[in-house]
């Protein structure tokens, strides 16, 4: 298997997406770079780098560099859809979704339904999300909450490179539009890639570690810092599970409830605010359905109510991170 | 321009069908048969037909919360959408959308919605898969004189002159939003088609009362759109009949407004005065017609109140193609 | 006490601000109604009848009708605020939220934090929520769980006419931006209604009923139904704690854990689908802070997972009703 | 046109100090010391003070991403602002805004936006309050020529013109959206300032390189909307000498544009030509500003980095004003 990043899985999973469908096509601010300008096409390949090479490839029509103008941009997507194609929306930044929500919470989510299950709708809209890089309230948000309340969209969270290429491949060839976030921060993360066509159905969650005495659900970028908690404590003996759900919309309940059952205790891991988070939404799922089991509080680790802050001192006490984490895990362990 | 017997036929019925669809509706509301809010076509019959008459299956169109002329006037199913307005299970959309979320992909209609100004940037995506498809199709975005000063609507204008691709923007001014005239709301240097062309499209302008004008405008337009691949926009001069919705006391209209309108500006008597003095159709010919459309609208509502409701057990269906 | 009803409680509030407050000032699409028409001024009065009478005392430029542009109605009350109004900003249907959701989620909520608490932006924007009048998917959510999410707004869900005064005068003397919610269900729902400048403080629920064998928290519409189960069941002996938390942000904990300390049992019941909700919020909640107090597993009671259908046999399956409220009792009693 | 000696003086005075915070900014940004990222304003100095020296401190303006010129012209502090792209505890906004979100409420500068085209809007808001004041001020939005494309500054632009308050619309073109070219992305008859004049509003044109032209058309269209209360917009061509943000290859500039565009394009340069062949000033004042220019960054670049850091158990102030 080739070793790679998530950027790099996540281009190449697009280049290979559309050479295979002619039907996909990409759209988004600067996904190409350049488009009216002396000094050409590809000025940049995504300001992430996450479309290098493509419009080389694949022209102008299928790359397509738009206006400043989500609305339009996850519209077009919309409506590309409904007539058939697979397009792949990006959103610069997750913290955009205001600026284009109708089409993403009345418009995408709502068609199959509302058309009496006769239209689909397979828009991969692509955010870019998450906190750590001292980019303040207006680019740093983990919104993913937000889309995991609206029925009729998917949540996709991938973590490594081989699920940013399996959820991507998966997004790709279902009927449902999904909400495919991508964490600034775990770009450069490496990791093995299966070659072909590896998909990753949505809701089934990875196992990151097992461990059997601590039940943690971690999201995104919180699963690596849970497992760093997870493997030290190991080094005391004590055992996490690490859950990694993947999507939360599907979200795996049986593997966090199975684990559950065996724990007895549940920390969440959110980057998010605490209000009606995905973080609530686990902690109540658990409550409900593992009650008996839960031999301690459910702990949520998340940011707090507050806006995201520049400065870095503060940036970094918003971010959970190992040391709460760890403390969560041990006020469970040491509960009652 | 040269017309078919049978095309003018056709379009006559098209129009007749929306206005006998939507006089029926008036009343059926009326009887408190009908749920929801909804917004009545009739007085803008021209307007849909003239520009539909132009299409077939492939080319797409997207409508608004106004829907039932252009759903009509694009082929669709007028029993089912009845069903589907009375919410019945076999509806268009299985009784799950009503008169706001009429749709039918199959024949290019993408969409009713309750959303003012959301189907502009959806006819922009619908021309992009018009251009990849290389079959001279088009995509239009139906939008009203309050949709036209949604921010929406002129991201994607403006996109679809950027890009280039085959989109249509019709702006049907019927002269209100709601309860708002247009005059106020929306500020020009002339009207909403100079607001188009300010974004470099090429602009057409017609009286959306009268079929003739509209069609034939329509023609020039697309010519100009499938020789070109480019976006363009055209307004049409329009009128509502009825309140902005079933219920809508309409205090705003000057007196006698309607009576006059009803006079003056009739899509329907317009054609019939057009083809008084016309050598095309036989007036008989038309009052055929309206029988027959007065028949099939019986049968619409007699079907659609007898048809079987829905059942709460499917209330999860079709959320998802799988989850 | 003068008789009202809760549409009558928001008009006769707004007149009494205007007059009092030069900085209230009002804009929406038709708050007034008829610009720029034959027919002339106030041809409506809002088409939720809450304007009435306002633009006639106070002039088209304190009332003002907008364009349909909800992105800049927002807008224009963010900024009005900042240069020191009290704009009051009519959404006329809260499932606009997605076309004016940046200048709610990124602008209003954060303008404080980011500008270092020297900026003030006291806007309130009115939402009209809610099911039960066959509107469909795209007139009819219950969006409060989204904006409750967000850190920097208040959310409001008045229930009574009294409250609804109280409330909305709250907002009015406060600096934050608040969303007020307005449940087209509830309008014509009369009560008593404090004379003068009654105000309610956020943060604090309202003990609809007091049993003390099962809490029953309950939001918005959703409070009737609850009351009317805690009646039923009271002749039965069964005791309910209903409580009504009038805002979700900030919530009043202690209310509910209070209550659930006492009877051990905890029943939610929310119009919005089940994800990332308020109900998954106060389940978590309790989870954590009264674990030990908890007797049985805590209920949710939400309209499914499912976009709002138009059919009413389907709307009315939609909406959760006293006997899903009353099942969940009894399930919470019957357990273990 | 007249103008006064201090007036001209405290012009450049505000282009160099621009000019000079963002050079050095530019320096202190490669060695690592600035947290986030970074929009540059240099190149566009005649723009900002070309208009904020119109404006006194009840006028009110709203920003961009890019709005450190947009700050110092309208007389934010130049030592706080500082402080605050450090992120340090005293910054202007206690640290918690950073380079994008920079605000002074205090002198009407209501805030910088890392939205694009959050501003037009909030400055229609902001006109509706001046109306109400009845002072004759104004409501300035500055939006660059992609945040032109935003359905949000059209909406804006009709709003304010359908309301009619004295919003203005300052377009200031430097030809780049991020990496993409203004002709690329902005689809016009003509130019912006055209789209605007669909709207019905009276629209200007100037060099925003020159601070001369700026402030001289600057000054009729203010007579314009102080005089009428109605809205107006002006486009200003102008040049961003820097990437779009710190960091950014600009792979998508020609060969040698951006020394051609320092060479024939610099605000200060231009400033001084003129004055080298006018009465008005001496070219050494313009030389002893520059050296206290000089001094006051040194002063705010040393301050900013001595500057006690944010303390993490402040986190949650200011969320509220109560809670
Ligand atoms: C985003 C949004 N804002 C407001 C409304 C409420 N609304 C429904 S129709 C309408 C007026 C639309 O006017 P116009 O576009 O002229 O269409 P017409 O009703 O005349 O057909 C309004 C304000 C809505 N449905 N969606
Ligand atoms: C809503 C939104 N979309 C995209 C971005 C990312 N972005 C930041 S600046 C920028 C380009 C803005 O171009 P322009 O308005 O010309 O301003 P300039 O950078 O030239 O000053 C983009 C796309 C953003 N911040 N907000
Ligand atoms: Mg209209
Ligand atoms: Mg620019």
């Amino acid at each position: 298997m080739a070793v790679m990043n998530i950027r790099e899985a996540i281009n190449q999973t697009l280049h290979d997406a559309m050479e295979r469908d002619p039907s996909v096509i990409l759209l988004g601010e600067d996904v190409a770079g350049g488009a009216g300008t002396a000094g050409g096409q590809e000025a940049i390949g995504g300001i992430w780098g996450t479309s290098t090479g493509l419009i080389g490839k694949f022209g102008p029509e299928r790359v397509i560099d738009t206006p400043i103008s989500e609305s339009a941009i996850i519209g077009a997507a919309a409506g590309a859809a409904l007539a058939g194609m697979r397009p792949v929306a990006e959103l610069m930044f997750a913290d955009f979704i205001g600026v284009c929500g109708d089409q993403l919470i009345n418009q995408i989510a709502k068609f199959r339904y509302m058309f009496g299950g006769k239209a689909r709708c397979p828009v991969v809209v692509r955010l870019i999300y998450g906190a750590g890089m001292n980019s303040a309230a207006q680019h740093s948000q983990a919104f993913y909450n937000l889309l995991t309340a609206i029925p009729g969209l998917k949540v996709v969270l991938p973590t490594t490179p081989a699920d940013a290429k399996g959820l991507m491949n998966e997004a790709l060839h279902g009927d449902d539009p999904v909400m495919f976030f991508e964490h600034k921060a775990l770009y450069g993360k490496k990791g093995e890639v299966p070659e072909g066509l590896h998909r990753v159905p949505f809701g089934h969650a990875r196992m990151a570690r097992e461990g059997g005495d601590v039940t943690i659900v971690a999201l995104g970028r919180m699963v690596s810092f849970a497992e760093k908690v997870a493997d030290k404590l190991a080094e005391e003996g004590i055992g996490c599970d690490v859950i990694d759900p993947r999507t939360t919309s599907p979200l795996d309940e049986e593997a966090i409830l199975d684990s559950v059952e065996q724990t007895g205790r549940l920390v969440v891991v959110d980057e998010s605010p605490p209000r009606c988070s995905v973080a609530t939404d686990i902690t109540a799922l658990v409550a409900q359905k593992a009650f008996s089991s839960l031999d301690a509080p459910p702990e949520c680790v998340t940011a707090p109510h507050t806006p995201i802050p520049f400065a870095p001192e503060l940036e970094r006490a918003y971010v959970p991170g190992p040391p709460a984490i760890e403390a969560a895990v041990r006020r469970t362990l040491d509960w009652g | 321009m040269q017309y078919s017997q049978d095309g003018l036929l056709r379009a006559y019925r098209r129009m007749a069908t929306i206005r006998q669809f939507e006089e029926r509706l008036h009343e059926e509301i009326a009887k408190g048969e009908i749920p929801g809010f909804t917004h009545l076509y009739a007085g803008q019959e021209a307007a849909a037909v003239g520009v539909c008459e132009h299409l077939d299956n492939d080319d797409m169109i997207v409508s608004t919360h106004r829907g039932h002329g252009h759903c009509i006037a694009k082929g669709c199913d007028v029993k089912a959408m009845m069903k589907e307005i009375y919410g019945r299970r076999d509806g268009l959309c299985k009784g799950r959308g009503g008169s706001m979320h009429i749709a039918d992909t199959s024949i290019g209609m993408l969409g009713a919605n309750g959303i003012v100004g959301a189907g502009a940037p959806q006819a922009v995506g619908a021309a992009i898969a018009a251009r990849a498809e290389g079959k001279g199709k088009v995509a239009i975005a139906f939008s009203g004189d309050g949709a036209c000063n949604q921010g929406t609507t002129f991201e994607a204008m403006n996109m679809a002159a950027v890009i280039s691709v085959p989109a249509i923007f019709v702006f049907e001014n019927n002269h209100y939003s709601e309860h708002t005239g247009d005059k106020y709301a929306v500020a020009t240097d002339r009207d909403i088609a100079s607001r188009a062309k300010a974004f470099g499209m090429e602009v057409w302008r017609a009286n959306g009362c009268d079929f003739y004008d509209t069609f034939e405008t329509m023609a020039e337009l697309l010519d100009h759109v499938r020789g070109s691949g480019k976006p363009a926009a055209i307004e049409l001069d329009t009128e509502r009949f009825y309140g902005h919705f079933e219920g809508d006391p309409q205090r705003y209209r000057a007196k006698g407004e309607v009576d006059r309108l009803r006079e003056e500006r009739d899509a329907l008597k317009i054609f019939r005065a057009h083809e008084a003095t016309d050598e095309m159709l036989d007036l008989a010919q038309l009052d055929a017609i309206d029988e027959e459309v007065t028949a099939l609208i019986d049968a619409a509502v007699d079907e659609a109140r007898e048809a079987e409701k829905c059942d709460p057990s499917q209330i999860e269906e079709d959320v998802y193609a799988a989850y």
